[in-house]
């Protein structure tokens, strides 16, 4: 037999002015199963509480309902009041007679009515709660990061520095990202490699940190605070023991002419290469592909010159499973290749780029040693145009979406140019020009002003190639619309930023979601901007959607915090409104009939099998189990069930339906 | 037939499987389901235009899983229901043996779940038109009468069941309807109770059912119920497109689009 | 006489529209006292059966009220609703059960407005409509055989 | 097999050779060309900046004509027609009640399922897998594909990959022997608009248009819409004046081209029809 108390709040005048309170909490005292009942100015202060407390130990009370404010206000407020009385905190409940009744109408006795079925109705409920637990997972102390960008590499320095473990997985030979590739950085111009290399150093002896480079991740199981990840180290051919970086093999080796990713293609490398020389770790990789010995079955070169024998033509990809509590994702972004769009001839013609080549061009480490020189005939550009928005906002042929990042390195790249050549022209096509962030504006405008590039508003149509002159076809929308051209001699285009090839693959292996561009998808856009949907994994800097520097690491060091966050305790402990499927006795077991539909609506991977076996172990039933780690407690899964042998705490079949009954039968 | 006896012969001989489900001669003109487990009896299996029963819903009886596994005799709705159980993880590959028949009475092995869906892809559901007709006619009336009209169809339903028990996808050990805690469904056969079990029947067959008409067939009352499912067959395929069970698609509800088209929601 | 006062109750998920429905308190926009929230988890967990309950009990009218698309705080379970809704909608239709008595609606948390618009114009719809005397009908049936 | 043709105004006057040639080459191919009875206009005046309506009924009144009369296959050569009548399926595909009002109103049916293809289309669909044995009098020079607007676009509806560098007049010719040489100005504006009313606009436009394929290197200019070629060719006076230097660069239709690869006379293939006179690097047979 139930004991419920009920407590109406007045609010101070709040609920008071327009519901009868006292009437309310009368009523309220001739339900059934009520022991207790009155009503007080401010319940959610101290003496409000107090009386609550005394009450439930005084009157030896089962259940708690309070009539005030909404329960998003205050709901923590009276359940913690009730545990501190020794009462299960989840059986206390709360009518909302404040924002969905005494404000939303006016003094009458039908508001009062509506206050008092309200109270009925939570009363009814709060008879059938359950006391309820808050859920204990373990925690593995060690985050595995996922992409060895500034974003990754800043994660991992922040986690690493809390005193956790953390494997960084990078899928090429070395850490960097394309923050390693570019020349200089708005809105400072300071050198990004400048910037970069000592966190990659760091990043190379922080002592809780395991750096595995041309790795990636094979497959990921478990939930929050347990996961088991596979990864799959790539052969690189070489004893890293042994190496001891010292180049040679890299020097020697014969095939010489393969595009170098790192340059985009703009200068050449070695089959057996370090990506770039500041390259952590800075020891050569072989590129099975392009390597003679690998593709003719001679050559061995580099095995002839390496002072230590470190070279291993017989390694195989390597398969490590490890145990981390959390996962940040890092993997950045790619360029969208402009071949696209014949009309900008990119592909057809030498001296169009795009942005990130015109990057390595800029770069003091770059093929040129950061002099501006056109690919064709390595002249120094007298006349260059930039084509801003090359693709993104571009709903028929690009990404309808902002890249974010063009206006400004487009604002930066023709500064550069302007400062490594005085007399030279540029002109930058451009829709709008968003240069919203700290002193951003005021760069833009110090390229306009100061280095006197020509900013028009306008789309380039086409470019071809006329007597060695490129000819910019474009219009001047500020100039009544006029058709210009332009005869440059290089264009550079801003392409879109795009998410990474096998985001979406990445994405299903690890069961979070992905928006229609193949960007990780957060599990709020505003509230929840650096989780997934999938406890425990986290996002950070451009895989969720393009950013700069600074929102990148600002980004990477969230995700650093909530994962710091996560291990701060050793066992997860989470609110128990979870699902759970129903256990009855032999031979039933359960009614659940194992069809697992409930599954396939979950949006978590929260539900797995159970098998349910006999004394002699032989299995009698398969059913479905909820992981309560991973279990969110939406309870779509419930009102899926046919059998109902699903159901959730707090929300439960029973306690909805007797809220239905109560709050329609006030007679 | 003697294909299909040889057939059945062969497998209970070679102890492949210990049960054959099949039709056999019932009283006067019908059929009915026996099950086979000597070879010898084997000769008692027929099949001809008679044998409409959708064996498929013994199964998932415990009765029958206890003879052992069982080779089962599958006309094109038996092999539906077959393809939605292992939709529905309630039968793998190996649980059973398969003899399919085709429309043209020809016998096929199905060794693999995949082959009966293809199969079942040139053998795709259709509603009569007549039923079309019917729920044309039914949509028509004003809203006050078409609820008079199935008060008045349901009113017959003294809730024996016949419909969940002859349905091969009613296979739940607990029907929510023997559920009383909460008690979902008013109890006596009422036209509350009525309606609200066959609305709940409906509905949990919403996206699964595959048109076998056995709850139909097997109403005591002849109570038109399958029109409703029927016409839910028609909305899932108006609205999600393609109905039918499919190993790869997943079952309408369990699954959505985000841009699920509707008309109502504001 | 005095007027009809339906009864009407709100299914409505903690995430939006509960909140939507608390914003309009904090706004202190008016609405009818017909309509009476129950809190669900999520639009996901709402089962037809309690809709169908609701008429058992003597409800005039429902609102089914949750997420937006693509804003459910547990990403899909609305959209999961959203076709029990679109196939549930269809047999009731069937059935001669009056769907305009059930209004489903996205009220999200910064909507206080809507959400007031959705109660007052349902709470006219359902007046207009009346009683539901069919389905209490149908629903009394037991006591009006004791009462005979 | 029988194909319906819409042939529109110019092809029954400033364009009549692109009507003779293409009949020509399907006769040639054993197809049989079926001008839609009593066909109207098309609208691409300005009808449809007037009203809305009228825009869609005159090309609707063609496509329910064509249904009428069982075809399920309509050739539409003049590229401004087309534009129209494509435009036009597409709007009424997407509004289903818009077509019923339109087909109430027209008092015909319309089931708007009739497949439209522009020249270039059938050309491919029709001609081209044909053309093998056809071929017996080779293209074997330079030539630039001139598309202009209308042929590509709108992108929504033609749901072209290149709609800014396109490729399939180019493959015609090359089938032809021809070299279609890569060329900058395919798709850039020949001022049809300014046809009439501002000529020096035109010989502005079409100029550049000229001088960039002489530049190129080629023999011939190969058009697939009456406003182009009339542009190029008739106004190349006023082209002349702009660049102020004699060009004499001719232009043809591509059904012409494939005419006199088919070995069809000049004058089967209407090239006598031309301002500029049509002098090519290869030897045609002499008129009968």
């Amino acid at each position: 037999m139930s004991k419920i108390g009920v407590f109406i709040c007045h609010c101070g005048e709040n609920i008071s002015s327009t519901v009868d309170v006292v009437r309310v909490a009368e009523a309220a005292g001739e339900l059934e199963g009520v022991a207790f009942s009155t009503d007080y100015k401010y319940m959610c202060s101290d003496p409000g509480q107090t009386m609550i407390k005394q009450a439930i130990k005084e009157k030896g009370l089962t259940g708690v309902v309070v009539g005030s404010c909404s329960p998003r206000m205050h709901e923590p407020t009276f359940r913690k009041a009730c545990k501190e009385a020794g009462l299960n905190p989840f059986m206390c409940e709360m009518a909302n007679l404040r924002e969905h009744c005494s404000w939303v109408h006016d003094k009458s006795e039908a508001t009062t009515q509506k206050a008092i079925d309200l109270v009925r109705t939570l009363v009814e409920k709060v008879k059938l709660n359950k006391p309820l637990f808050s859920i204990k997972v373990p925690v593995t102390k060690t985050a595995l990061v996922i992409g060895g960008g500034i974003a990754g590499i800043q994660a991992s320095l922040d986690i690493a520095s809390a005193g956790h473990q953390v494997i960084l997985v990078e899928k090429d030979p070395s850490i960097g990202g394309h923050m390693s590739q570019l020349s200089e950085t708005f809105p400072t111009l300071d050198c990004s490699q400048c910037i970069l290399t000592p966190r990659m150093v760091e990043v190379a002896q922080h002592p809780n940190i395991k750096l595995l480079t041309y790795a990636e991740l094979e497959k990921l199981e478990g939930s929050i605070g347990s996961f088991k990840a596979t990864i799959r180290k790539k052969a690189k051919s070489i004893d890293e023991n042994l190496c001891n970086g010292c180049g040679t093999c890299t020097t020697k080796c014969p095939t010489k002419k393969i595009p170098s990713e790192f340059n985009t293609g703009l200068g050449m490398r070695t089959a057996i290469y370090v990506p770039f020389p500041q390259a952590v770790p800075n020891k050569p990789v072989i590129d099975k592909e392009n390597c003679s010995y690998y593709q003719k079955g001679k050559c061995k070169v580099c095995e002839k010159v390496c002072p230590t024998g470190a070279i291993r033509f017989d390694q195989e990809d390597e398969l490590v499973e490890i145990e981390v509590g959390a996962v940040v994702i890092a993997t950045g972004f790619d360029i969208m290749q402009p071949s696209g769009f014949p009309e900008y001839g990119y592909g057809k013609y030498k001296d169009v780029i795009t942005g990130l080549q015109f990057e390595r061009l800029a770069s003091a480490s770059g093929p040129t040693l950061g002099e501006i020189r056109r690919p064709s005939d390595g002249k120094i550009p007298e006349k260059i145009v930039f084509v801003a928005c090359a693709g993104s906002r571009d709903p028929a042929k690009g990404i309808p979406y902002c890249s974010k990042i063009c206006c400004m390195y487009t604002a930066k790249h023709a500064m550069l140019y302007q400062h490594k050549v005085h007399h030279g022209k540029s002109y930058i096509f451009y829709m709008d020009i968003r240069a919203a962030g700290k002193n951003y504006e005021e760069f833009v405008r110090r390229a306009i002003v100061e280095d006197e590039v020509n900013y028009i508003r306008g789309r380039v149509s086409k470019i071809y190639e006329e007597n060695g002159k490129l000819i910019v076809k474009g219009v001047d929308t500020l100039l009544s619309a006029k058709p210009v051209e332009i005869e440059a001699d290089m264009v550079v285009l801003a392409s879109a930023a795009v998410a990474n090839p096998g985001a979406e693959e990445l994405a299903q292996k690890m069961h979070v979601s992905y928006d229609s561009y193949s960007f990780f998808s957060e599990a709020h856009p505003k509230l929840k901007p650096v989780e997934t949907n999938t406890a425990g994994i986290f996002l950070a800097g451009a895989c969720q959607a393009p950013k700069d520097i600074p929102e990148t690491v600002a980004q990477a060091s969230g995700a650093a915090s909530k994962v710091i966050i996560l291990f701060s305790k050793d066992e997860l402990s989470r609110d128990p409104l979870i699902a759970v499927v129903n256990r009855s006795p032999a031979p039933v077991f359960s009614t659940c009939v194992g069809c697992f539909l409930c599954a396939s609506a979950c949006p978590y991977q929260a539900i797995g099998e159970e098998l349910i076996t006999n004394r002699q172990g032989k299995v009698i039933k398969k059913v479905a189990k909820v992981n309560p780690g991973l279990c969110q407690g939406c309870g779509t899964c419930v009102a899926f069930c046919r059998s109902k042998s699903i159901d959730i705490q707090g929300y439960s079949n029973e306690q909805m339906c007797a809220e239905v009954v109560a709050l329609l039968n006030n007679d | 037939m003697i294909e299909l006896i040889n057939k059945a012969k062969a497998l209970l001989e070679s102890n492949a499987v210990q049960v054959v489900i099949g039709y056999g001669k019932g009283t006067s003109n019908r059929t009915r389901a026996i099950f086979v487990t000597q070879s010898d009896d084997c000769d008692k299996l027929i099949f001809d235009s008679r044998c409409v029963q959708n064996l498929a819903v013994y199964l998932t009886k415990s009765e029958i899983k206890k003879l052992g596994k069982p080779a089962i005799v599958a006309p094109i709705p038996v092999l539906r229901s077959i393809l939605e159980l292992a939709v529905e993880n309630q039968l793998t590959e190996n649980d059973i043996v398969v003899l399919g028949i085709t429309p043209e009475s020809e016998i096929v092995d199905f060794d693999t779940f995949a082959n009966i869906e293809a199969f079942l892809a040139t053998h795709k559901i259709v509603i009569e038109e007549k039923y079309h007709e019917i729920i044309r006619l039914i949509k028509a009336m004003p809203v006050a009468e078409r609820f008079a009209y199935w008060v008045k169809e349901l009113e017959p339903c003294f809730k024996c069941y016949a419909c969940r028990a002859a349905c091969p996808l009613c296979y739940c050990t607990r029907c929510t309807v023997d559920d009383n805690q909460p008690q979902w469904i008013s109890v006596p056969s009422h036209p509350l109770g009525n309606l609200e079990w066959h609305i709940m029947r409906a509905m949990h067959l919403a996206g699964r059912c595959t048109d076998c008409e056995a709850c139909f067939n097997a109403c005591p009352m002849g109570i038109p119920i399958h029109l409703l499912t029927k016409s839910m067959l028609q909305d899932v395929n108006d609205n999600f497109g393609s109905y039918g069970p499919s190993l790869e698609k997943q079952n309408t509800l369990s699954s959505y689009k985000p841009d699920d088209k509707e008309s109502f929601i504001r | 006489m005095t007027e009809f006062e339906p009864k009407i109750i709100a299914f409505v998920c903690n995430w939006c529209t509960y909140a939507g429905a608390d914003l309009t308190g904090t706004s202190r926009i008016k609405y009818a006292q017909n309509v009476k929230i129950i809190r669900f988890p999520c639009t996901g967990r709402i089962d037809f059966m309690l809709l169908l309950k609701s008429f058992g009990e003597g409800a005039d009218g429902i609102i089914v009220s949750g997420c937006h698309p693509n804003d459910c705080h547990y990403t899909s379970g609305n959209f999961h609703a959203r076709r029990r809704w679109i196939m549930f909608r269809g047999l009731l239709d069937l059935l001669g059960i009056d769907v305009r008595r059930i209004q489903y609606s996205w009220v999200s948390a910064a909507e206080g407005a809507k959400w007031a618009d959705i109660v007052n114009s349902t709470v006219n719809t359902i007046r207009e409509l009346g009683p539901y005397t069919e389905y209490e009908k149908v629903a009394g049936y037991l006591e009006k055989e004791a009462n005979q | 097999m029988k194909i319906g043709l819409y042939p529109g105004c110019s092809l029954t006057g400033s364009s009549r050779e692109y009507n003779e040639s293409l009949l020509a080459i399907a006769k040639e191919a054993g197809i049989e060309l079926c001008q839609i009875n009593d066909w109207n206009c098309c609208g691409a005046t300005a009808a449809h900046n007037l009203n809305k309506e009228l825009s869609l009924s005159l090309p609707a009144r063609n496509l329910a004509l064509a249904e009428l009369e069982g075809m399920n296959e309509l050739v539409v050569p003049c590229a401004a027609c087309f534009n129209r009548l494509v435009m036009t399926q597409h709007e009424l595909s997407e509004k289903n009640d818009l077509r019923k009002l339109i087909s109430d109103k027209l008092q015909l049916p319309l089931k708007n399922e009739i497949k439209i293809y522009n020249v270039l289309q059938f050309l491919e669909k029709h001609i081209v897998p044909r053309l093998g044995q056809l071929v017996k009098n080779p293209m074997a020079f330079d030539v630039a594909c001139y598309y202009g607007c209308l042929l590509v676009r709108p992108q929504n509806v033609m749901k072209s990959e290149r709609f800014e560098d396109p490729m399939t007049m180019d493959v015609i010719m090359q089938k032809l022997g021809a070299n279609a040489i890569d060329w900058p100005f395919k798709t850039e504006c020949c001022g049809a608009g300014f046809s009439v009313s501002k000529i020096e606009i035109v010989g502005e436009l079409s100029g550049k248009i000229v001088r960039n394929a002489v530049d190129h290197g080629a023999k011939a200019i190969v058009v697939a819409c009456p406003m182009c070629h009339s542009n190029l060719d008739m106004r190349r006076p006023a082209i002349d004046k702009y660049l102020n230097m004699k060009m004499d660069i001719p232009v043809i239709y591509i059904t012409q081209a494939i005419a006199l690869a088919m070995g069809l006379t000049p004058h089967q293939a209407g090239i006598q029809r031309h301002f500029v006179p049509v002098n090519l690097p290869v030897n045609l047979p002499v008129n009968r």
